[in-house]
């Protein structure tokens, strides 16, 4: 058995995040966060605690919705989701996100698939992961070119959800809504604070006291590699093979 | 009905309604809308689309699309929708997943608009002319809220697992395709199969079939999803669909790809 | 859990909703209810209420009811409710029945309203203080529409055929039950009986089940819709609604048909 | 076999009334209108004319709604219901409707149960026929106590639908939304002008040439008494023995 894989402390941090959280929905290709919300609801399980809900939209296996597609909205309106994740082509120091693409709209290029439901869920879900692996300026940009949703509301605005946190391959960030901003909370191992400055297009509160993102202890990794990932390979079953790989190899 | 006819309903400059890739894409009316050629076509996205809108926008029928996203899912963009974007030869309406559902939901309900949160300062919000934003009259204080109006699709399509012989067409769970059908003026739905049981006989069948009372046309089409999977029935065809995604990056791979017959499908039967 | 368990969950001055006689009404938590004792109930009928609104008021625990009608149906008026009408003992907040719809739609949807068409002119809004009228911001001309405000209630109650062990509940086509439940804080139902199969294992049974997401407690209550019937299981006996209807025209009689144990349901089992 | 029953008579003067619809929503307890809507589908079938449809509201076997007791609102908003019927403990001279109760509201004595769905689908429903067969002053009022709906709307307001016409036990009005009021169209067998102007409490016009409410021909006739009656009997099956009974007396 390596080392503790990258990914691996990806989904610890996530199942870290969520800790608390009664429902949390997961995007249909988003096998990480998936990851973390099983994993969680594994500790949980195993703890005695109140069991964790996990919808998997597009899942068959994970879809405890009969009221089709519109029923995830429904739900995330009645406050009945407690977390969710979204990505974006851009992400800037705002938290605004933009997933419809780059220059100048419409005449975007790239094009990128739309927005989907952020411009909704964002204000609604009380806790929404940012979460995105490329590190890099392209993604992390100072003021995107489409804001999908924005990260923040102006008083009086109806919003009872937003950005916490903006986890990245190279680091982890929480996010201050009064500021607004990004406040650096820990690197991953491996990464230097330099390395994430260079590849970040926003500004970001950096304390001195930035540790690193902690790996899993050893019964929460055995949990994750055992229980978790056949639970995982029933939705996400090449991402499951490939990280079995990854570990053992 | 045969694909043919069905796809003979449709006219140019009609508004179609088409579901998200999960829930029952009648790909099998796609060659037929091809083969039909009607253009200046608008899509409503129920509230995503692929495959399909890609392929209609290919052959060059599609003057507009209202939609929340439009991809290939895991085999990436949409190489024939994001090709018209970039050259501007398609309008695209952007939304949010709820905002379309909130347009079928105010035309079902026969209201000229339905609210929705979130939106308020998002560029989705900026470039949607057609949506209002008010004060809630129900708060105290300024509470900005979006209208958006109801769309009234002119015609629905969609592909699901049975019909029986009464026209009332078996769903599943799958709800927004009665929205679909609620909100439009003629909905057109291939299946499967014709069963012989009455849908509407069994409390146990009812709960998912959309009554006849909204289907215009049926037509059977077996594997009329494919590449798509259809829930119950059977899988996506992925390597097909990131078959077509290699193909499509070019209009001449394109067009090559369309020439060749659609060899996952069985013919439909003559009905 | 148990009807007593369940009905402890009502506290005094809380909003219960309760389902239209033919849906599925549990009128097995009604004597729950009334050993219980939380007064100063708000009802709210979707849409319109009977036998169970007509006991609760006789008991003396309502403060107001919305409703669209309470009625006997063939049995005729609702004799609790009318003479407390009559007396003024209870507010009735009149309504109309897509206006209760309404009302639970921009709950479920998680908005602070929803329009509805119709009702301009009559009495029904005139009295209606909490309702809102604007006009369309959509329109050219002067349009005036309702807007009604989202209805959440503290609790919803009903009776359903099955549940499973996983606390899913099969409601067939009977989807106002759904929309009860999300819009209620709390939903609390009973059953004919508990079945080992997972409803949402199969698209035929999911199609109709309500996802134990939105289900707080359920208890085992067989026969818990009589005297009224239960769709696919068990016809209304309309001659004890009848015996009812005309016990029920003092107070004193009412008092009397309550005392007598609920002789057409078996006692639920211990579980 | 009797002559002509008089509710043969409402029966068939329903069937005229609804003709040329293709779908019409008939009330639970509702045994005359849903006569009179079956007896239209099946002459319309034996001619090979395009069908109708008929949705009985709470009737097991004639629920062809799949969504609840929201439905048949949503459909009649949606403009796929083209007649309905409405009754009244009043109606008035303008066609509005009182189904709360006599006397001052909230304190009605008596109360009704209440205004169902009237407040929506007077306004939306284009072919409503009110019936009443209880034709007596304390019915047809001057003016009614409490407007469940009315009869006409402002110019501006939204409005497809409303009254076109008045059947009751004694006569048939139609109803003219301009002036607005009703104007009788016909008697039925057995009753007089003066009768009907003393049991009406509201002005009507009245044309010279006001006739008979003609009875069906002797085909309908044997329609209606055969196939529409078994039609009938399987969700009236009381009104629809009782209707057998008196018309074999």
């Amino acid at each position: 058995m390596t080392e503790v894989h990258p990914r691996e402390i990806l989904i610890a941090t996530i199942t870290r995040l969520l800790d608390g959280v009664r429902h949390v929905a997961v995007g249909a290709s988003s096998p990480i966060p998936a990851a973390g919300a099983m994993l969680l609801r594994a500790m949980k399980k195993r703890a005695g605690a109140p069991p964790v809900r996990i919808s998997i939209l597009g899942s068959v296996e994970h879809n405890f919705f009969t009221n089709g597609s519109a029923e995830l909205f429904d739900c995330a309106g009645q406050g009945r989701i407690d977390a969710f994740f979204l990505g974006g082509g851009q992400i800037d120091g705002q938290a605004n996100i933009n997933l419809v693409g780059v220059g100048d709209y419409p005449a975007s290029t790239p094009r990128w698939p739309g927005s989907f439901g952020s411009a909704y869920l964002y204000f609604v879900v009380p806790r929404v992961i940012l979460f995105r692996e490329e590190h890099s300026p392209r993604v992390f940009v100072d003021k995107v070119d489409f804001i999908s949703a924005p990260g923040t509301s102006a008083p009086g605005v109806h919003r009872t959800g937003g950005p916490v946190a903006l986890l990245t391959g190279k680091a982890l960030f929480s996010f201050d809504k009064t500021r607004p901003g990004f406040t650096l909370e820990s690197l991953h191992p491996g990464h230097a604070l330099e390395e994430v400055r260079e590849a970040t297009g926003f500004a970001f509160a950096d304390p001195r006291d930035t540790g690193r993102t902690p790996a899993p202890d050893r019964e929460t990794l055995a949990l994750l590699r055992g229980q978790v990932m056949d639970e995982l390979a029933e939705t996400y079953p090449e991402f499951a093979s490939q990280m079995r790989r990854e570990v053992h190899a | 009905m045969d694909l043919r006819g069905m796809a003979a309903r449709v006219e140019a400059g009609m508004q179609l309604a088409l579901p998200v890739d999960y829930a029952g894409v009648s790909m099998a009316m796609t060659r037929a809308l091809i083969e039909r050629g009607a253009g200046d076509l608008d899509l409503f996205c129920v509230p995503t689309g692929g495959l399909q809108v890609d392929q209609l926008i290919g052959a060059g029928l599609v003057r507009s699309v209202e939609t929340s996203a439009v991809s290939l899912g895991e085999a990436g963009g949409a190489p024939r929708f994001n090709q018209a974007v970039g050259e501007g030869r398609i309008v695209v309406r952007d939304a949010t997943c709820p905002a379309i559902h909130a347009a079928l939901m105010a035309a079902q309900k026969g209201n000229p608009f339905q609210p929705l949160r979130g939106l308020v300062g998002s560029d989705v919000l900026r470039f949607r002319p057609d949506w209002r934003m008010i004060d809630n009259p129900f708060a105290e204080d300024r509470d900005p809220i979006v209208l958006i109006p109801a769309a009234r699709p002119d015609i629905a399509i969609f592909h699901a697992p049975m019909a029986d012989r009464n026209g009332n067409v078996w769903i599943g769970r799958r709800r927004e395709l009665a929205a679909m059908a609620y909100a439009a003026g003629q909905t057109l739905v291939t299946v499967e199969r014709i069963i012989d049981e009455n849908l509407l006989g069994s409390e146990t069948s009812a709960a998912g079939t959309l009554p006849a009372l909204y289907v215009t046309e049926i037509a059977v089409a077996p594997r009329g999803a494919w590449p798509y999977g259809l829930w119950g029935e059977y899988a996506t065809d992925t390597a097909e669909i990131l078959r077509y995604a290699k193909a499509a990056r070019t209009a001449e791979g394109f067009a090559t790809y369309m020439a060749q017959p659609a060899a996952g499908r069985a013919e439909e039967p003559a009905q």
